[in-house]
This record gives C-alpha cells, structure tokens and sequence, in this order.
C-alpha cells in the first residue's frame, strides 16, 4: 500500500521548473531510495515531501502530494501537523547547539509534551531507536556538538524520531560520514523501516543497492525509471539508468 | 622586496594605530590618578568634593534604561528583517534606510532634536526620560545592525533542523536561533551601552546636567561623561575632571571586559 | 491553533518593532527642518549656505556659514587622509599578519578605543597635541592640523572593525588560490584578499567619514574655531558641529534659529554621504 | 596679520626669556557668551554707530566656548591673552591690571576696575513658596555673604538677614548660565543644609537656554551671566545676585603687567598683533 | 621515469598521524590517481608535494619528498618557486573574485612578468590548453563568478597552466560540478598529461578508472596498494581494495 503518492507534479522555482510532471508511489515501511547525478532534483522532491520548501521564496508547486490519500498541499492543512508526521534527516548532521537530552526533548517540547518523565522516556526511546543510546547513555548533558560526525548524524535521526513521525525523509545521510558510521547508519535504517516508511536521497549506488527496496531514477527533473530495486540494478529498462548506473556518467 | 616594503607599512601602521591607544590611555590615568580622592566617591555633590557619585549612579540608571527600552525594539526589528521579511520588500528598503540613516546621524543632531522633541515639544524638561529617549533612538542602528548580522551568520541548517520538527517560526527564534546569536547580539548591547556611556553633545541638551541623583523620570541629572564635561568647563575642577576621565576609561573597559567574558563563554558551548 | 495565533501577533510586534526606525528618523527630520528651514528662508538659503561672516552679536547679525560648511569638508579629508590608510593597513594587521596571542588583545583594544569617549580625546588633543602643535607651527597650537590628527585617530576604531571582518569574511580559497600559484604571503592578502573586501573596506570609510564629520565634542576643545574661510592647516577652523554646540547655551531668536539651520544643513550632508554611499556600494554589489 | 607664523624669534627678547616679537594669541570666548558680550562692549570691541552695533573681535582669535578653555590655553601658550569671569581665576595665569587697576572684588565694588557684568536671575510669573524662600535667602546678608565668599561682589549691599520658615520643602529648578552655575552651587548647599526637606535642582547649560527655560516656565528659576534681553525682560522678572568682574589673563611667563583699555581693544580688534607694541 | 618520489613519509597534525610511511613514485607526463574513503589521508598527502600544508599549523613532515631527485622540504628551498613549479586546482572551483584575464594573468605577474603582449599571449595559451578559450575569448573582461561551476574550474586549471608549472595537482577537481562539465574536464586532463605530470585525488572509481594511468589506493593514512590503474581495478591484491572497488564500504 502507498504511504505517500505523487501524481502530476510540477515544481518551479520562479521560472525554473526544477521538477516535471513527477509519478510516483512510495510504499509503507519500505525504503525507497531516490538517485540521479547532481542537479537533477532528488532533493527538491523529497523537501515537498514534508513542504521544507514552503520556506523557499519562488517556490511554486502543482500537482497533488497524497499522504494516506490525504492532500498535503490543500488549504487548511497544518503544515506543522505534516512535519511532525513526516520526520526529516539532512545530508549534514545538523544537531542544534544544545545538549544531548535538549535535542532529543525539543521536538516534544514543541508538540507540547512537558512532563519530565514522559520526555525521559521518550529520549531513551529514540535513543535507543536510533542506535546510539549505550554511546551517550551518561553523557545526556555533554553539547551534541562534541560528538564525532557519525554520532551527530544519529542523534538528528533520534531527534526525528523523538516526534514519533510515520515517514523518515533522509537526504544523503551518509555522505558526510567516514565509512564505518555510514556502516552504522545503513544498518539503523534497515532496522527502522519495520515501523516506518523510509525515503533516502543517496549519490552512493552501492547504498541504494545495499539497503533499499524501491528505487526512483531521476535525470533533469524528471523521474526516467522507478521500480523494485534488485531489478533496476540488474536489469534497467532505460538506457540512461544503465549508462548512470554502470558508471559512465555522474 | 615589495612584499618587505608591504609588511614594513602595515607593521608601522599596527604600531602607530596601538601606540596612540596605549598613549591616549596612559596619559589619562597619568593625568587623573592622583586626584582619584575617596571624597570623589562622596554619596553627595557638594562644590568641596565634586563627588562623581551621582553621575556615577546617574550613568548606570541612563544606560540601564536605555538599553531596556532599545535592546527589544533593536532585537524585534533584526528579528523582522532577517527572520521575516520577504526579499524585495518595501519596508523593508525603507527600515534599512532608516537605521543607516540613523547610524550615520551625529550625536549633536540628536542632541537638537531631543531638545527640540522631547525637552520642549513634550515638555519632559531637561530629564532622565529625555535623555534615555534620545539615546535609545541613537543606539537603535548599532543593536539593529549587530542583530540581524548575529542572525544571518546563524547557520540555515538549524532553522531547517527546527521547521522539520514541526516547530513554528516563534518557537525556532527563540529556542533555537536566538541562543547561537546571542554573544553577536550581546556585542552589539555593549556597544550601545559604550555609545551611551560616552555620549556628551547628545545629553548635554536632553538629561539636563543637575548634580544631584535623579529623583524621577522627570528629573535632571548628568552621566559621568557630562560630569567630566561641565567640571572642566568652568576652569576651577580641571584635575577632577581628569579623575573622572579615569573613571570613565575603567568603566568602558569594564563594559568591553565583560562583552569579551560573556560572548567567550557563550561561543564556548556552540563551538 | 494557540501558538499560530501568537506567531502572528509577534510577526506584528516584530514589525512594529522594525518601524521604529521610521518613525525615528522622520520625527528628527520634522524637528529639525521645522526649526531651522524658516530661518534659512527668511534670511535667504543662499546668503545663508554661502555667506562667508558669521557676526550673530552684530546689529544686523550675519548669518553666513560657508567657513563652516568649508571647515568640516576640509577637516574631514584630512581626517581621510591620516585615517583610513593606516585604519585599512591596521585591520590587514589585525587580520592576516597578527598571531593569534597577540589578537586576543588588540582585539579588545580596537573596541577600547571605539568605547573612547569623544571628550577624552578631546582632552588628551588639549594636553597632548596642542602643545607639540604649538611647538612646531606656532600659534596656539590649536588649527586645522590638531583636529585632522585628533580626527583621524578618533576614526581609526570604526575602520578597523569593520574592515577586519570584511577581510576575516573572505573566502580562505580565494587566499589558498593565490598561494598555490607561488605568491608571497603578502601579495596574497593585498592582490587577492584584500580587494575581495573592498565593499566592507568602503563601508567601513564611509562610517569612519561619518564619524569625523559628527564629532564634537572633542574638536570644540582642540580647533580653534574661528570662523574663517580654511585657507591654512595652521590656521584654526571651525566645523559645523562646533558652530552649534559652542554658541547654541547662549543663543535666542534668530541666533538659536541658525545653530538649528546650521543642524539642518549637517543632516542633510550626512544624507547625501549616505546617499551616494548607498548607491555606490549597490553598483559594486551588482 | 596672521596668528600662526609666530615663532620669529631672536631680536627683543628681554631679561625674563619672554620674546615680546611674539605674535599675539587672542583668545575669545563665543558670540552669545554673557563674558564676550559684556567684555566688547566694555573694551569698546563692540562699535555701535546708530542702529547697527558691530562685534570686532579679531577673525583669527581662537575661539573657546568655557572659562575653563581660555584658561587652559592660556596657561599653555606663552604668547596667548585672553578674559576670564574674576571668580575662576587661578596661579595657572596671570591677571593684568588695567590702566593700573587690579583686578579685584574690590575695585569692582568700586568700579576703578572697569571691566564688570552681572550675574542674574530671573523668573516667570509668581514663585512657588519654596522657590520664593530661596530666592529671598540668596539676597540675604547670608546669601550676598557666599556670593563674596566666592570672589564675587555682592550685588545687594546692606540686604536683610534671612529669615528660615519652618518646615519649607518641595522641589525647585534653577536652569542657565555656566558661568552663574558655581556660586549658585554653593548657594544651594547652604540652603539646603538649613532647609533639609528641599530639593534643587541645577541644570548648567547656558544662559539663553536658562532664560528660555524660565520664560516657557520649565524651570523656577533662570540664571544669566549677562544683561536680559528686552524680549526676556518683557517676560521675566529678573534681579543680580552679583557682580563678576572679567579678568584680562596671559600667560605667566609673559613680562606684560599692565595694558591700558585702548591696548586691550587694539588687541582684541587685532590692530596691535605683536607684544612688541604693547610692551614698552 | 619518476617525476616525484615520496620516500619514508610520515605527516603530523599536531599529535594526530595522518599519513603513515608512505612511499611512492609518481611517473612523469602520467596521471596518478589517489582514491579511498573520506579522511584516509589523500587531500594531506596531495597538499604536501606543494608545500600547501605550510600554512596549516602544528603540521609536521617526517621523509623525503623529491621533484626531480631534489628534497623539497630541505631548508633553503624557496616555496614560492617550489609552487611556480607544482601547480594545484581544488575541489571547488576558487576563481578569484576579478576579470577572467586577471585571474589568468595573475600567476605570472606574481613572477614578474610586466609585458603586456606577454602577458596576453600566455593568457590566450592558457585559456586555449584548459579548453576555454572558445567560450571566453570575447568576454576576458568578465568577472570570472559570473561563469558557471565547470566554466571556473577550467579557468582554474588555465589559471594553473599560466605560470607554465611541471605539475598539476587536482584535488578531486570534478567533485562539484555537473556531469557534462565533469566529461570536458576528464578529457582536457588526459590532453594535458602530454606536457605536465598529473596528480589526481578523486572519490568516483569510474572517474579514476577511465582517466589514471597509475593508482594509488589509499586507507587510515596509508597507502595500501598503488600500480597500474587497469591492474587495481581487475585484479587488486589486497583485499581491503577489492572491497573498496566493489562498493562495499565507502
Ligand atoms: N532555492 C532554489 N532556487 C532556485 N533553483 C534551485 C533552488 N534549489 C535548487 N534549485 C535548482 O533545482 C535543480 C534541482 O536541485 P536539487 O537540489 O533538487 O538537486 P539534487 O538532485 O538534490 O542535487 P544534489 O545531488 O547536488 O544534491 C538544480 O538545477 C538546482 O540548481
Ligand atoms: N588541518 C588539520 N588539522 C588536523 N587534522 C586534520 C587537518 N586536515 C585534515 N586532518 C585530518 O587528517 C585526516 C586526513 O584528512 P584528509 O583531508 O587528507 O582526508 P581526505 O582523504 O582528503 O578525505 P576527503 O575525501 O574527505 O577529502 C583526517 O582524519 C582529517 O580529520
Ligand atoms: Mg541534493
Ligand atoms: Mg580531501
Ligand atoms: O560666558 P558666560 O559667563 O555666560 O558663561
């Protein structure tokens, strides 16, 4: 079943369209992965996902985003509500400045969560959910920023997952890390995609191969192949998928 | 060798520029130290002791006030132009040009005009309100100007970070991007507040210059700056005024002591 | 629902916030023009903005202000010119020549200096500048040449911060680039870095300029103020801001009518500097 | 003549070291200031043919706009003359006598020394009950008593002893003049030492700014260093509290000890320009 | 023959190791290329043949370095020409913020030359051998910022080629740009190694495979196997660098 539906989408940053008329189903706990060379709109798309691009001036969208057939982009749809539904990690771990726990605590905190001990709870959950509990268990206080990359990157994923979202949407989460966090971040995202639905932006074949389900390609804005990912790697139907994925440009 | 030649003038001028700042510093405290009397620090004026007590007090109630009145306003309005305001906006053309003008305006001109506003078209009489007004509306651009640069080095990807969650524009302010800007706002505070401990030409005309401690917003009085002014004019306190020279360097490197202490510790937990 | 409403009433406290400005800058102009612009019309603009004799206690006063007009312009250049070259040198010292030790100290220094107040160095000129100055031209050591050095030091704060952080602002790559293809150190930071800042750099003159040229209370004490054509740098000379702060306790009627005039015609100086500032950082901008 | 190409030194100097070649520094004090109006039209720098009266102060006199800035140039500059309110006077300088007369509360009193203003105050309207009292305290014999104390001559001669109400109190300002602002200090102190449950206030920023500030009834009461205007007068109700003679100081080093009142306007007009011509 | 030979190295960040006894040789008029994961060290060693790392502190060299059998680290040998001799382009493309002629013109004005017919003719070579001529020629008046990414690379690499050095080291050169700009760049660098010898870092194995002629794989700060490009990538000796290859790490 579609978590998510993409139909007829066009996206235009003042009078660049930067998406065309994008198709595209993603189904519930699975992992579909989006990749094409640099430019080609990945991220744009997965940033409509949670309307991260409401925040871009310019930015103009038609088509229709179904999130458990309903219209994200309609009226009155409280795009905070949508946030906290569809959760978000970034290419650069970006944790905010604050300690540990307050991290953790401040996308309950906002969703108007104050008591301690539901919050204690909650952080240790996501900690836990995002790998990285037994590492920082007595460190709660110590500034996120202290941490190494790897780590940084899976306490935004347990800060994501602190609102208890039902879609993760991940732009290039690893590329910023050495290999053996990005190691642990695969192996995590395996792990999660039992409760939830996952969306990955990855320049890295190997990764798409590696850990997703359904793979989108994209090139120029537009989606060129979708399909199960073991088939879209051994046997593309597009002659572009195949030059992109064998190498030969990109 | 040109680059000999480069290095040689910049050196020079390193040395020319701290030379004169060691020399204006040290001069004064030469100048001032021995006449820094305990009867100086007397709770009260009198025309014996000169004390700068008053004007002491009188300069933390104006500065004080200033900055609570200019700090929200100033922070507000950074607030709006980086955090709010769309590019191209009319307003907010308009605001910029407002507070670049107001940057640029001279300390007598506001002088004037709180003469000719608040002193007298107001009728708050040569007083504390005045003055404060008047130096609230001078430091404005510098709380202004520093906020919003404290704000745009804030790094996107918070915001980002913070929207994601599914956290409101007030929330993201105040929870997240004002703990990163503040040791740039912070400066920016200090700096008005070193404006107002300085300023002579822009009270002179507005707070008035009473020797005693003000006993209401509508009453006179002189910040330590016009104390050293108006001592001085008359020729008979000239070695007292020098001691209050001294004061009044201490107090600005108190005030730039504490910015660099306070803006440290808070880039410490960011960094 | 609760914190959207309270999203948008502090969007409105924002911008109210943000219009102080405004209001601010058109109350100083109201003011201010209201007080002097009458003046000037009834004595005539022109003999008011070019009359070379300023004489209020005569009987008929004359009201002509071109010495200080000419004063100011000519204590500001020199100011520019003992000022900013070695305010720009200094901040390429402060921020590509200086080990790290040593900035932790000059940096406080240079906002020491900028917390400086205007009647200190004032006081430091009177005691420490006149007297060479008399020593060297003669007179009583209180000309032209006494503000331009007071000025130009006076302006040295405001250049230097800002032009540090212009340059501090500048891409490391573009220094890297430069070095990668075998130049010095210093050809670097003066062929590559610092023209990069060149937009800070100017910002920062055009506030040093403002600076001299609203500064009072330190040039009343050290100037001379004569009003007289500048014709020397040995000669005193009488600014804009001085004419009004050393007459304006004593002045009434038309007298105090013209120091206000006198005002306007600062602020309209301030404007236009701003003004053609503006529009040339917005050309380098582009 | 032209201030600044002084130092021509070597033919006249004389026992002491003085170099009478010396250009002369005139020091001014601004137009507006109660001490320059008074001193011109004294000294006769001021002309007044009819209706137009004509301020010749010299264009290259160094202008100061305080007591203390004519002081401290003179004190520093060996070739400098300037005029000073009497009660500021101090060792940094020297007084010259005028056509041989010292200048001293005395010869004010008596008028040998001619080169005297008043200081003044004045009010709008009727006086509070406390602004009263303290007005009546200054032209006290315990008033004029200070104004003496001072430097100054009492401008009230035999006045009445003052006589203390009970339980006085309130606030009162009194705005103007710098030159008035130490005297009237001390005033204040005394006053308030007898009336301890009154407060005032005194705001120094010059004497128009005081007499504006009295006619337009922000302050109790004005204080002037000079003659009231006949706008003010039309207004106030003004009376001297006391007399100030104004010094004519040089530097001490400089051998000058007396200059007739004709010299000191040739000085001031800037027709003598050397010590020379001054100093046979 | 070798152009450089990089003998018993060992690089220090303060106390931080970051290059481990590396011994290389890189051929004359041939491509090296350096590959392996983020951190391993490539960029440290790529920096050390210029003397780059001179500017960042507490960095220490231990070994030899020679460029044409002399030390380059020994004590009285001037960087600056060290430098004119060993050319360097970045990863992002860094014009300096002028026209595009005194970008180019400004390495040789650095040595000396005034001329201005000298000048124009070394600028015109430079922009005709990094393949850029063509699009610039009537615009050299230009600000070189206003050209897009690819279009600032190549003006980096003529800006490289204007101080006429021996050897260009590219720190993965094509790693921000596009994959067009990204094809004209690969082949005006295997143009080039006719007349310089090239070194180059890069992340994308196809990219190193298609364009070096010799390989050196690189992991923690050490060089874990280096040889004839075609060799490592069919048949790699070690197995760290077949798994490296094959994607699975990295
Ligand atoms: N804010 C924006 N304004 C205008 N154009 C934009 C904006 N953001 C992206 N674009 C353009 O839209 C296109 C798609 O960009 P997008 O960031 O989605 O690419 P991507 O596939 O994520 O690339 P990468 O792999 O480099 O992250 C690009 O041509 C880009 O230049
Ligand atoms: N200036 C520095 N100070 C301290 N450590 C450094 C410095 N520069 C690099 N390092 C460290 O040295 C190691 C090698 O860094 P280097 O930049 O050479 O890696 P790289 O192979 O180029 O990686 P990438 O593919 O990410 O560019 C890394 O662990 C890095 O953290
Ligand atoms: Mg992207
Ligand atoms: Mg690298
Ligand atoms: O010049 P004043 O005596 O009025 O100060």
């Amino acid at each position: 079943m579609s978590k998510l539906s993409i139909k007829n989408m066009n996206l235009f940053y003042d009078d660049f369209q930067a998406l065309h008329n994008v198709n595209l189903e993603i189904p519930k706990n699975q992992i579909t992965a989006f990749i094409g060379p640099s430019g080609c709109g990945k991220s744009t798309l997965i940033k409509s996902l949670n309307r991260m691009n409401d925040l871009i001036e310019g930015c103009k969208i038609k088509g229709d985003i179904l999130l458990d057939e309903e219209d994200i982009y309609k009226k009155d749809f409280d795009v905070n509500v949508l946030r906290k539904k569809v959760g978000m990690v970034f290419q650069q771990p970006n944790p905010f400045p604050m300690s540990i726990y307050d991290n953790i605590a401040y996308g309950p905190r906002t969703h108007g969560i104050k008591d301690k001990k539901t919050l204690d709870a909650l952080v240790e959950k996501s900690l836990r959910g995002a790998a990285i509990w037994e590492e920082v268990k007595n460190d709660l206080k110590k500034n996120a920023l202290s941490l190494s990359g790897g780590q940084q990157q899976r306490i935004c994923i347990a800060r994501a997952l602190a609102v208890e979202p039902e879609i993760l949407l991940m732009d290039e989460p690893t590329s910023a890390l050495d290999p053996i966090s990005t190691a642990k971040i695969e192996e995590l995202v395996t792990v999660l995609k039992e409760n939830y639905t996952i969306v990955m932006v990855t320049h890295n074949m190997q990764q798409a191969s590696r850990v997703s389900d359904k793979t989108a390609f994209f090139l120029n804005g537009k989606i060129v192949e979708t399909g199960e990912t073991r088939k879209i790697f051994t046997n593309p139907q597009q002659k572009e998928t195949e030059d992109y994925i064998s190498g030969r440009f990109g | 060798m040109a680059s000999k030649l480069m290095r040689g003038l910049i050196y020079t001028a390193a040395a020319l520029t701290f030379g004169s700042l060691f020399y204006i510093v040290l001069f004064i405290l030469i100048k001032g130290i021995p006449f820094l009397t305990p009867e100086m620090f007397a709770w009260k004026y009198t025309t014996d002791n000169v004390s700068l007590m008053p004007s002491l007090i009188t300069t933390l109630i104006v500065v004080g006030m200033t900055l609570l009145i200019a700090t929200p306003i100033g922070v507000f309005t950074g607030f709006y132009l980086v955090e709010y305001a769309k590019k191209g906006n009319k307003a907010v053309g308009l605001i910029r040009i407002a507070t670049d003008t107001l940057a640029a305006v001279p300390s007598i001109v506001y002088g004037l005009f709180g003469m000719l506003f608040f002193v007298t078209f107001l009728n708050f009489q040569y007083s504390v309100l005045a003055g404060v007004l008047t130096s609230t509306i001078m430091v404005l651009p510098l709380i202004i100007r520093s906020t919003e640069e404290a704000l745009l080095s804030v790094n996107d990807s918070l915001r980002e970070a913070s929207f994601a969650l599914g956290a409101g524009k007030l929330r993201t302010i105040f929870k997240v991007i004002l703990p990163v800007a503040m040791p740039g706002i912070l400066s920016g505070v200090i700096l008005a507040s070193g404006r107002v401990v300085g300023e002579t030409a822009a009270l002179l005309y507005t707070l008035g210059s009473s020797t005693n401690l003000p006993s209401g917003l509508f009453s006179s009085g002189r910040t330590l700056a016009l104390h050293m002014y108006v001592l001085s004019s008359e020729g008979m306190h000239v070695n007292e005024s020098y001691a209050t020279g001294v004061v009044l360097i201490l107090f600005v490197l108190i005030i730039n002591g504490l910015s660099t202490f306070l803006s440290n510790r808070l880039t410490k937990g960011t960094k | 629902m609760k914190t959207k409403k309270l999203d948008g009433f502090m969007k409105g406290v924002f911008f109210v916030s943000a219009l102080t400005s405004v209001l601010a800058i058109v109350l100083i102009c109201i003011f201010i023009f209201a007080g002097g612009v009458p003046f000037m019309v009834e004595y005539g603009v022109l003999d008011f903005l070019f009359g070379q004799k300023w004489a209020p206690s005569n009987t008929p006063a004359s009201f002509g202000i071109l010495p200080m007009i000419m004063g100011s312009l000519a204590v500001t250049l020199g100011a520019i010119i003992v000022g900013v070259p070695i305010g720009i040198l200094t901040s390429i010292f402060m921020a590509e020549f200086c080990p790290v030790w040593l900035h932790k100290i000059l940096k406080p220094a240079v906002n020491l200096m900028a917390a400086i107040p205007s009647i200190v160095y004032g006081f430091f000129a009177l005691q420490a500048i006149v007297p060479i100055m008399r020593h060297l031209v003669g007179g009583t050591g209180m000309n032209m040449l006494t503000a331009i050095l007071l000025l130009g030091i006076m302006i040295l704060p405001t250049i230097i911060g800002l032009s540090e952080s212009s340059i501090r602002a500048v891409p490391r790559s573009y220094y890297t680039g430069s070095m990668a293809l075998g130049a010095t150190h210093e050809r670097s930071v003066m062929k590559v870095v610092v023209p990069a800042a060149k937009s800070g750099i100017i910002s920062s003159v055009i506030l040093g300029i403002g600076r001299a040229i609203g500064e009072t209370m330190a040039v009343v004490l050290i100037a001379g103020n004569q009003p007289i054509m500048p014709e020397s740098l040995t000669l005193g000379v009488r600014t804009l801001t001085t004419n009004i702060v050393l007459e304006m306790a004593y002045a009434s009627g038309s007298h105090r009518e013209a120091l206000i005039a006198t005002a306007v015609v600062l602020f309209v100086f301030i404007l236009i500097i701003n003004g053609t500032f503006l529009i040339i950082k917005k050309k380098g901008a582009r | 003549a032209c201030g600044a190409d002084s130092s021509s030194s070597g033919s006249s100097e004389n026992a002491e070291g003085f170099d009478t070649s010396q250009t002369i520094n005139v020091i001014s004090r601004e137009d507006g200031s109660g001490t320059r109006g008074a001193f011109t039209e004294i000294t006769g720098v001021l002309v007044s043919e009819g209706d137009t009266e004509t301020d010749n102060t010299y264009s290259g006199a160094t202008i100061q706009n305080s007591t203390s800035g004519v002081m401290t140039t003179v004190a520093g500059d060996p070739a400098s003359i300037g005029y000073i309110s009497l009660g500021s006077l101090d060792d940094s300088i020297k007084a010259v006598t005028i056509e041989g007369v010292e200048a001293t509360a005395e010869t004010v009193q008596d008028s040998s020394y001619a080169i005297a203003r008043p200081f003044n105050i004045a009010h709008n309207g009727e006086l509070s009950e406390v602004a009263e009292d303290f007005w009546s305290y200054i032209m006290s014999a315990e008033g004029q008593e200070i104004v003496v104390g001072e430097g100054y001559v009492e401008a009230v001669t035999d006045a009445p002893a003052y006589e203390a109400t009970e339980g006085m109190s309130g606030n009162i300002s009194v705005v103007g003049s710098t030159s008035v602002t130490p005297v009237m200090e001390v005033l204040v102190e005394e006053y308030t030492a007898l009336n301890p449950e009154v407060t005032i206030d005194i705001t120094s920023n010059g004497s128009s700014a005081g007499m504006t500030a009295a006619m337009d009834g922000s302050a109790d009461i004005g204080m002037a260093s000079r003659e009231l205007k006949d706008e003010e007068l039309d207004v106030l109700t003004a009376e001297p509290l006391a007399i100030d003679g104004i010094a004519v100081v040089v530097n001490p080093e400089n051998t000058i000890e007396d200059l007739t009142m004709e010299q000191v306007k040739q000085i001031f007009t800037g027709e003598v320009t050397t010590w020379d011509e001054v100093s046979k």
